[in-house]
Order: C-alpha cells, then structure tokens, then sequence
C-alpha cells in the first residue's frame, strides 16, 4: 500500500489553521471526557476480565478519536450501525456506563438479556445504536436499507456505518457500497484502519492504495483521514453528512490509525506486532493530540485532565459495581424473542427446560411454570 | 370468484399488499419493468412506480441486507430471490441476521420482512434452478418458512406472510406456478400461517406433503383409493413453525404414514416429520414410517423426471405402509 | 455511469495503425471462421429449443469478438474460467460442436452425463474450460485459486476469468479480485460488459464510472477496450496474460460491448431494451467489423464469408443432428460423480430407482441391477 | 507414546499431512504468525514456510473459493474458518461448488480439500462463537462432514480428511480442544471416514452422540449403570456419508435409542437418525426414540449451560426409555 495523505485538522502545536469545529466549548470537553470514559470502560473491563468477572472484552486505546469524532457529527435522529469497537460513540451520545455494563455482564439487567457477548451493544435511545453483530460486515447492507427506508419517507436522517480494515474484504462490504452508490443512500461508511484485523496487516487484506480509494469502485467519493485527530474525523464526517442530507449519496471515509493493544483482552499482539509499531503510534496518542488543541484554546490544564479522569473512572466504577450486583437473566429469556410469540414447539422446550431446572434446583424463576 | 393460477395468485397477493399498506415494497432482480423472470411481479412497477417495486444490483447478499435495514426502520420489504437456488450468497444475512436479530437484541429491532423464492424441479432446470432448500431453513430459529401448493393459499399465506411480524421465506412451488388453477377471492383475506390443510381425507394411510408434491400425492392417494386404500393427504404449508398438533393427529388417526417431498432425503424435512412421530406417537405406528423424497445426490437435467418422487413412488410407499 | 474511452484496434476503415497482433493468416481466419461458427451454433440451437428438441440456449450475438479475441491470448496449458456466454472460446481452442451438442441435449455421450443444464460445458482438452456453474460469480475465486496453485508449483499458466456487468456485483467479484491482488495471482479477469444483465442495465448496477475503474479498488490496473474489435480484446488480454506470465499479477479488462438478442431463449428483450439501442449496436456488429479489417489485408471477400458460413453451418448441423440421436444418458448417471465412490446410502437409493424403473418399464439399463 | 489434548492432535494431524505431502496447503484468518486463534495451526509456519501456511484477507467466500480452484489444479488445501458461526459468507461455494463441482462435471474436475473449524457451546461465546451447524452441511449431497471427539480421532481423522478424494467438512469440538487429553501416536496413521466407534458397550440402551457431546453422555450411561442401566454409547464420528448399517445394528441391539446433539432439534441431525429408525428399525423398538439437542432458539450467552445438553438431561432421556 503506498501512502495517501490524510487530512489533518490539528497541527503539532494544537493550532487548527483558522478551522471552525462547530463545537461549543461544553460540546469540546464533552468529547474530550467521552474520550477518557472510553479508555476507563476499557480498563475497567480489563481488571474485570483478569479477575475472571467478564469473559471478554475489546479494547479501543488508540482509537478513541476516531469514534467520539464521528459520533459528534451525527444528530439524535440519526442511525449508528457500530462495530464492536465503538462504544465511544454510544457513550457519545447519552448511553449510560452501567446499560453497557449490564451488558459486559450479561445479567438480568441487560437490554439484550444476556443473550450476546460483551460489548455486544443495542441502544434504541438516545440513539440509534444498532445491535451489534459478531459476523463481520452485514451490518453494512442493513446501513444502507435503514437509510434506503428514511429518505422513502423523506426523513432526515443519516446512517452511520463504522467497520475496520478487515470488514472491507468482506461480502457485506461490497454489496452496501454498490447499492448505497446506485441508490444514492444517505449512508456515511467509516473505515477504521486500526493497522490489523486480529494478527492480519492490513497490507494482508487488500492490494489497494488504502481503503478510502475503494469508493472510486462504487462511484462515491473516498476520503483520507488522521484517525487520531478528533477534529479532522469529525471534519470528514460532517462533510459527509451533509452530502447525504443534501441528496447526494455515500460517502467512504477512511480513518487512518492504530490499534494500540491486542484485538481483545483474549489476544497478545506481541507475536505479531513489533515493538516499534507501537512505539512509534504511541507519541500519536490521539487524547494528548485533542489535549494540544484544547490547551491552545485555553480549556486544558493537566489537572483538568486529572479531575475528569477521577470522574469518568469512578462513574465506570460505580457501573461496573451496579451491574455485578445483577443476578444472570430469567431462564425464560433463552426460549423468548426467538419470534414475537412463542410458538408451540419453543415453548414445550422452555416448559421442559424449566421442569429440569426445578429438580435441579437451579431454576430462577420460581414456580417451574413457563411463565411467557 | 376470478380463477387464477399460482403465479397469478401470488401477483394479486403482492398487488394486495402493496395496495393496502404503502410500506411495503418489492425489489430484486429483475423484478420491475420485466417483472420477474416467471412474471410475478408483473406490472407492479407501472402501478406503482418505480419507488415501490424496482431492481437491484446482482448480489443476493445485497437484496437481504438491505431488506433488513429497510425491515429495522419501519418499511416492508418483499425481496425477491430469482430462483431459491441463488439464495446462498445471502445465507448469512437471513441465517445469522434476519433469524437472530430480534433474539440478540431483546427485541429491540426486528425484522418483518419476506424472501420470496420460487424452488423445486420440473422445468428441466438441472442442478441450479430446481433445488428444494427447505431444510436449510427450517433448521434455523428466528425464521417462517411458508410453501402453498393452491392459488387460495398463496395469495393468502402471501398477504399474512408481509403482515407478519418475522421474517418469513416463502418458497413458491415453481412447477405449480402455471400448472395449477384455482379460485381466488378478490382484494384481502389471509390464510394463517402455522395451519396445515387436508387435502383429502382417508382413514387408512396418512400422507404429508407442500408444495408441488401436494397435487403427485393427491393423484397417489387417488390411485390408492381405487385399490381400496383411503387416504389422508395433509399439506403442511407452513413448516416453520410447525403445526405439531395436527401432524401428530393425523398420525395418531392412521399409525401408517407417507412422507413426501421433492429435497434430498438426508437430513431432509421429512426426517424431522418421521422423527416427531418416532418420539410422540410411535405407539400408535402399524408400520415404518416411509420417506419419499429427492435423492441424496444433486439435482440431475435430463433424468429429472426418476429424480422427483412421482405418484407411482408415493402409491408404493401408501402401498407398503398398507400392507406392513 | 460516465463514458471512458476505450481501447481499438480496428479503426474505420478496416486499417490497424501500424499494430501487428501476431497471428498468421490462418489463425486470423480461425478466429474469423471461429465467430462464424458461434452465430451457426446460436442459429441452430434457436431452432432446437423453437422446436422443442432441447429446453436452452443462450445466444452470443454481438460478443463473439470479445470471446475470440480472449481466446486467440491464450496458450492451450492456459485455462479457462468461462461464463455461459463464452463457449466461443472453447470452439477457438478446437472443442468440437458435436461435444458441445451432446451437452445441449444432455444425451449419454454428454461428457457432463446429461446433469446440466444446456450450455453449461465441462472440458479438459484441449484447453482447461472449467465446468461452467450458473450461480454468478462462484468462478471468479475459483480461477483464482487454480492460478495461484499453478504459480505455486511454478507452471506456465494462466486463468483467463470471463463474467458479465451483472457478475461485478457478486460476491465472487469481490473476493476473487481482492485474493488475486494480495496474492499477484495470475489471473486476467474479462468483465464482458453487454449492457444488461437479463433486463437489468448495467446503469443499475454500479454507480462506479464503467467497470475497469473497479481495479483500483483491488491494486490491480483496469483496461477498458472495444469489444466488438477482436483485435482491441486480444490486444488487451495478450498484455494482460504477458503481465500475469511476469510475476505482476492480475489485469481486469471490461470489454463494453451489446448482447445483441434477449438474455436467453426464453427472454424476450423488446420489452426493455429499445429498438434504438438495437440498431444503434447493430452497427457496429463485431463480425463486420473483423471483415473491414481482413478485407483491409487482403483475406476476405463475401464470397468467403458464404463459403465459411456454409461450412460450419454443415459442421454444426451434422452435430445436432448426431446429438439428437444419441439417447439420454443411463439411470445410474443420477447417482455416480456425487463422490469418488458410492456411498451405501445413495447405491440404495439408485437400486429403488432401478427396480421401480424396472416395474415401470422405463429402466435403461437393463437387467435392473444397480451397476456402478 | 505423548499424551495431547485434541487441539494438539489437529495440529499434529496438520504437521504429518504437510510433511508427507507438499501439495497440502493450510491457509485462513489468523493461521501463520499468531497460529489461528485456538493455536491448531500453530508453528506450521515457521516450519513449512508462508509459501504453505498463510494468512488470507477476511473472506471466508474467497478462502473456500480460492480453496476449490486450488483443489481443481492439484494442490490439497486445508482451509480454517476462525468460527464455524462464520462459514455462512462461504455457504454458497461450499454448498453449490465444492459438492456440486465432480457431478456436474462428470468427475472431470473434482475439488478435494479440507475445511476445518471449531464448532459448539461451551466458551461463553453467545450467539455467534458457539453454533453447531452440521445439519446444513449433512443435508448437502456431495460433501462429507467429520467430527472427532478424541485426540486420537482428530489426527487419524484429520490426515484420512486431507487424503480424501471428496471435499470434507472437518468440525472441531471447541468444548474438547484442552478438556480432553489422549494417547496419540506419532507419524502417519489414518482413522476411516465413515466408521463409527463404540464408546462404551451396553445392552439397555442406545445413545448415538458425537464430538462434545461424547463425554457428556459418557458420563450419563456411567451415571445409569450405578442405577442398572447399561449403555452403549456410539460416537458416530462421520456424520456424512453415516455408517448407517453400524447405526441401525447398534439400535436392533437394544430397541431403545437416545439421539443428542448440541445444534437445535427442529430439522437437526438427529431427525435423521430418529428418521433412519422410523423406516428401518421400528419393529424393533421398545420406546420412543428421544432426542436430546439444544433448543430451537439462538444460542444464548449467560445461560448456555442451560442450553447445552449435559449429563443430567441424557440421563433423564436414558431412564425414560429405559422405564418405558
Ligand atoms: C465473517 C467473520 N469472519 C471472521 C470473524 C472473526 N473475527 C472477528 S474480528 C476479526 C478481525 C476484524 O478486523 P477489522 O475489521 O480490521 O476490525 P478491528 O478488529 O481491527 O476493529 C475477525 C477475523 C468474524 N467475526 N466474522
Ligand atoms: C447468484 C445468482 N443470482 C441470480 C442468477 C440469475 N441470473 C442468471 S444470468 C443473470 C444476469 C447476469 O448478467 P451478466 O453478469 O451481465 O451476464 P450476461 O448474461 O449479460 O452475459 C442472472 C441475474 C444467477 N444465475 N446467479
Ligand atoms: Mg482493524
Ligand atoms: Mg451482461
């Protein structure tokens, strides 16, 4: 792959070259501190993987940018169909820690029921926050026919599609770009190239000069971006954004960055990524490089950074600690939502599961009786 | 009451559904101004504009995620699928999406949709246009697999099958298509799904059969009943979710029982009809329960006809169970 | 979709600019005479399915210099990927109508045992044309993985990949050309772009500018030529395969050209293809246009064209009319080929369906016994 | 002779095939540097070169594709798919390629090759990491579909898999990867596709299992024979193209049969098994045939231990038609 040049809002000194974010300064420390909520739901999840509380988490260091950027050019009526490194933009929005940590723990709390893995999110408010799928790259086409449905109807809304280096081999890839290209769908598409899908180089996925050239292939225009700088992501995808309201399509948006971890809390990356690489992205810290901006303008003090950090952390703490509390999820919830009503079959499966149960001693829910 | 063939049916149910409630649309290959390679979405596009029935790139893959999108925001798509032999590029997005989505996210999106499909032999359509997936499908959770066999069932499991609230594939029985005459209502009325019909009544053998395997019974059953033997054709019509009640009823009348369908034979629909009835009624069996069905082998061209099992395969297997 | 302009050869007046494309007078006859027989073949399986002697076919007018100028690229240790619309290609390399035939009835002496649907050809000699499936796009990956074995052990092949403007939007496309770039896989992919694909034109199949600009989405070069001009074609696929024979990799080459009649025998393309857009193409016919150029050398007058025509005509002719006569293939056809050896399960199966035929007087083989 | 667990054995399995045989090639996500995600194709290549062992873009469509073209031109390919939950993209080549690939040629062109992934419950990994989707693939003519439940088996199986003319689905019990440790002996040695293996010998009753499901009925029938119940337990081992004479003799011995498997019950394998009984074996039996299998839902997360047979509820189906 050679090398595109990415645009770049924030320069080294934190000077943003005459640039307008749009952001008030609230909305500003609002990024900046989901930005560290990230990386404190990612740290605490850690120790709650390590002391074997979670099975399993994903972390997102080195990438926060590239989530919170995107997330703050999208309204409330928009829809984000996430990866599952992208809480950031849920968080960005509204979601609450201890929702996600109901998740982390898949207990009786949790939206989904205890159904999917950890950080394998569904939120329908704030915002749209589309139930995460491990299978790579069908969330792709659903973007498109989410966003297909609104502007049928004339609504105003933009569909927000993040996946990484990887996806863009994937079927769902190729099938969402060309129908978002030939119905001019209100979709914006985020390619996160974090540098690996698990233990794969990106230079492994495609020949191509980089992701963001992929959209020629689809009559759309394709976009370069610094992934660690918040305000050059938020840049492309506000352009992208009113593109797509304005009728005129897909955009791709590639955001260049790096993946400053293992895939997962399962995953050692030291067999596979040198040293060096990280060395090198971790003077690219894409908080410090949002710290420099916000400094330049006044708004940062390292013991502003301190104050929110105790903050989010403690939040995080609290939710960790709320959701742990939360006994497992009924045992009805295996044999319900398969359909919008339990049809015969499922339901002498829950019945007999329950009968078991009970003499095993281990039902939940009390009487042995299905109770759906 | 105007008499209709199948695909006739199935035109009217789409006109039907289309007419009454204006989210729902209808997109796939080739489906608008040619109007469907077998003509069932024929004039559609010009009734109701381009907006509402219209093409799609080729990538069946395409076709159902973006059904599932438009599904999750409130449109009703019914996509449809050129031949069920050109389903698999989407099998991911129906098996891991469509059927799981409501279930993985508590309910919290949804997709009510439907995959419409025509399948099975009898037009010479060798390996790739005359497979019967069934069995794939049925094997997975979260999905409605729905197969009329009358012109009065399609256009009424049709028009339940959009109004559903899960995604439904609706596999049409290609070789009934123009083959096929029946009368059929005007304007809206349902069949539910999850029903099953009998075709013919008969205290000795009990058959099951869908799709175009309903009519080679029927001829079996009468054939059958000229040697005497009286038989119970039951279409099933809808396979999942089965109406398990009434199989094991009309299994529990007769002890003797026929299965039928046009799919391989291993790991095919049918096992799970035998094997219901070997867990909740084998008490009541005079007989084996014998399985007519496709062979365990693809779908040959011109030999397609020793392929699909035909009225003669099935009186044998009426005969056998008769006789045991 | 903008117009790029395309690779010629051939110009107006039959003249070539000073480019010679390296074949003799006889083989540049073959290729005229090779098109020839492809319109003698379409003609007279027309009149088989019209008459009901076989249930399909699918017409190549308006192509046949993009497949035979493929062809004439390739080396008979080459293979072959096709689609159902390039059987002009195994006819260049010397596979016989009557084979061909045998398949368009799928009698017992057709080579695929009568499983296939018409036009769906399998051949090893003299070249590798492999087994042509009807799912779109299934061939590409394939073709692919065969060059790329080839490459590994070091052999002097390359997979020339045929498919339509519809076959851009399969899965297949995607990976297949995603593979070859990583890989440098020596492949020609020949995207025969003939406006639709059944009654869907190929403006509502990409958004993308044509379709060679989709190699850049996979870092391989994409050539757009005329292909109605065989030389433009084989110009194009030589400096493909010359590229692939180097160690550089794969080539994707969209021959614009027009299917000239309806998708197949069954389709009738009046209702969505416009009169105009017929007569427009009709034009520019390819076998014309090899004639300004043969003519242009001194190999051609009508005279010649009648006299080949007649001979082909008779070639074709005589092979239907031994095809028709050879039977269908035997019952046990059905069974055998689904694996290396027969499975208990299925010779049981096989022996029913000999003992019912048997009853019914309808067995082929005899005695009953199952014979494999 | 070392003692491995069954993950050990996959990749012993794949070490003795690739040095027999240069034409075998393992490629997939994840399988060179890092040695896949569960480790089975770890040190291959630092051993036999990235010429042999390579990492592919994330396609599971362009690994079984390229796979198949690869098989076509004389290399063996042995392919891993991360998930068995993730094979749905390569569906279509799996299901109308590979299998279809010698029968519509002819046998002029054939595709053998291996496909390998871990399969089943048992690591917290919801709905997407746990799947059992062997009925799709036995109800795919063509294929072949292999699941060890020992180390032995997985190497003897594994090198029979890739010696194999015909394309074979190679599923890995993920449950047994480290739970199980066995004898496995070094170098070559082949176990036959297609031959079930009697785990445990008992007159009382039969239970037909097979991959992770193995020792949890094992330890079932050792739970019955304290209460006098004698078990044989049958570990089918190919479930494609199935012993069906080792089945149906294993169920005349005892006329009362348990059928468990982890995948969900409607249209699952052991319908086929149940089926097979129904039509060959029914005079013979004593109780119903019993299946116990996961529901038919998706597969759930915190409480998978619900959904997963495990010995208690074999046990039950055990005593049930024992007592019948
Ligand atoms: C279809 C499919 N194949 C394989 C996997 C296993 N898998 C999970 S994540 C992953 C890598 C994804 O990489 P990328 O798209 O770059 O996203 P990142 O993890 O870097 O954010 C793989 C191969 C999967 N989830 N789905
Ligand atoms: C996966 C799949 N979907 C649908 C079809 C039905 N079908 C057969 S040919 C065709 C159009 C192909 O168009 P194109 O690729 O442009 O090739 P052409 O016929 O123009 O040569 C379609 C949709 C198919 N064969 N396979
Ligand atoms: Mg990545
Ligand atoms: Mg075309």
């Amino acid at each position: 792959m050679k090398a595109t040049e990415p645009l770049q809002v924030i320069d080294s000194k934190g000077g943003v070259n005459g640039y307008d974010p749009g952001l008030s300064e609230d909305e500003l420390m609002h990024c900046y501190r989901t930005m560290l909520a990230v990386r404190a739901f990612d740290a605490i999840c850690l120790k709650l993987q390590r002391s074997g509380r979670i099975g399993f988490s994903i972390p997102n260091e080195g990438i926060e940018a590239t989530q919170v950027g995107a997330a703050s050019a999208m309204k409330k009526t928009d829809w984000i169909f996430p990866s599952y490194r992208d809480f950031g933009m849920a968080l960005y929005h509204g979601v609450k820690p201890v929702d996600m940590m109901h998740n982390m723990f898949g207990n009786a709390s949790d939206n989904s029921r205890g159904r999917q893995m950890p950080v394998h999110f569904t939120f329908v408010e704030p915002i749209k926050f589309v139930s995460i799928s491990s299978p790579i790259g069908t969330h792709l086409p659903q973007a498109v026919g989410a966003a297909f449905a609104a502007q049928r109807r004339g609504e105003d809304m933009v569909a927000l599609c993040s996946f990484g280096d990887g996806g863009t081999s994937s079927l769902g890839f190729h099938s969402a770009l060309n129908f978002a290209g030939v119905w001019k769908a209100p979709v914006v598409f985020l390619c996160q190239n974090n540098g690996w899908a698990i233990s794969c180089p990106a230079e492994e996925q495609t020949a191509s000069d980089g992701f963001a050239i992929k959209a020629d292939a689809y009559g759309m225009p394709g976009v370069v971006v610094d992934g660690n700088d918040l305000l050059a992501v938020r840049k492309a995808v506000v352009e992208a954004t009113e593109a797509a309201r304005a009728g005129k399509g897909p955009t791709l948006i590639e955001a260049k960055t790096f993946r400053m971890g293992g895939h997962s809390t399962s995953d050692d990356p030291s067999g596979y990524v040198p040293k060096e690489v990280f060395d090198e992205w971790r003077k690219k810290d894409p908080i410090k490089r949002f710290e420099t901006y916000l400094a330049a303008s006044g708004l940062w003090t390292p013991e502003k950074r301190a104050e929110l950090e105790k903050e989010v952390d403690a939040e995080v703490s609290a939710a960790a600690k709320d959701a742990q509390a939360v006994g497992p999820p009924p045992l009805e919830t295996v044999f319900s939502d398969v359909y919008a009503e339990i049809p015969a079959h499922i339901r002498a499966q829950g019945q007999a599961a329950f009968d078991l149960a009970t003499r095993k001693g281990d039902a939940q829910s009390g009487g042995g009786e299905f109770p759906l | 009451m105007p008499t209709l063939t199948l695909i006739q049916a199935v035109n009217d149910g789409l006109h039907t559904s289309m007419k009454e409630d204006p989210s729902v649309h209808v997109f796939g290959e080739d489906v608008a101004k040619k109007g469907g390679v077998f003509l069932a979405t024929e004039n559609l596009e010009t009734e109701f504009g381009t907006e509402r029935c219209f093409n799609t790139p080729l990538s069946e893959d395409g076709i159902i995620g973006t059904a599932i999108g438009m599904a999750m925001n409130g449109l009703r798509p019914v996509a449809e699928i050129q031949f069920q032999d050109f389903i698999f590029p989407a099998f991911d997005q129906i098996v891991s999406e469509a059927a799981k989505l409501r279930y993985r996210s508590g309910g919290q999106y949804t997709a009510p949709m439907v995959i419409r499909t025509p399948y099975g032999g009898g037009i010479r359509g060798g390996l790739y246009h005359s497979q019967s997936g069934e069995a794939y499908f049925c094997h997975t959770p979260g999905l409605k697999v729905v197969i009329p066999s009358t012109p009065y069932d399609a256009k009424g499991l049709l028009i339940a099958s959009i109004a559903d609230p899960d995604p439904v594939l609706f596999l049409e029985p290609k070789a009934l298509y123009r083959s096929v005459k029946g009368e059929v209502p005007e304007g809206h009325y349902t069949v539910d799904l999850s029903t099953t019909r009998d075709v013919r009544e008969g205290g000795d053998v009990t058959v099951f059969c869908y799709g175009a395997m309903v009519p080679v019974c029927t001829k079996a059953a009468e054939s059958a009943a000229e040697g005497g033997i009286e038989t119970h054709v039951v279409d099933l019509r809808t396979l999942l979710p089965l109406d398990e009640e009434a199989v094991l009823d009309a299994v529990k009348r007769t002890g003797r029982v026929v299965v039928v369908h046009e799919a391989p034979r291993f790991c095919g629909f049918g096992a799970e009809i035998s094997a219901m009835i070997a867990e909740h009624a084998i008490e009541y069996m005079e007989a084996p329960v014998i399985r007519v069905t496709g062979f365990d082998t693809p779908f040959p061209n011109t030999l397609e006809h020793h392929y699909m099992p035909d009225h003669r395969r099935v009186l044998d297997a009426i005969e056998h169970v008769y006789n045991f």
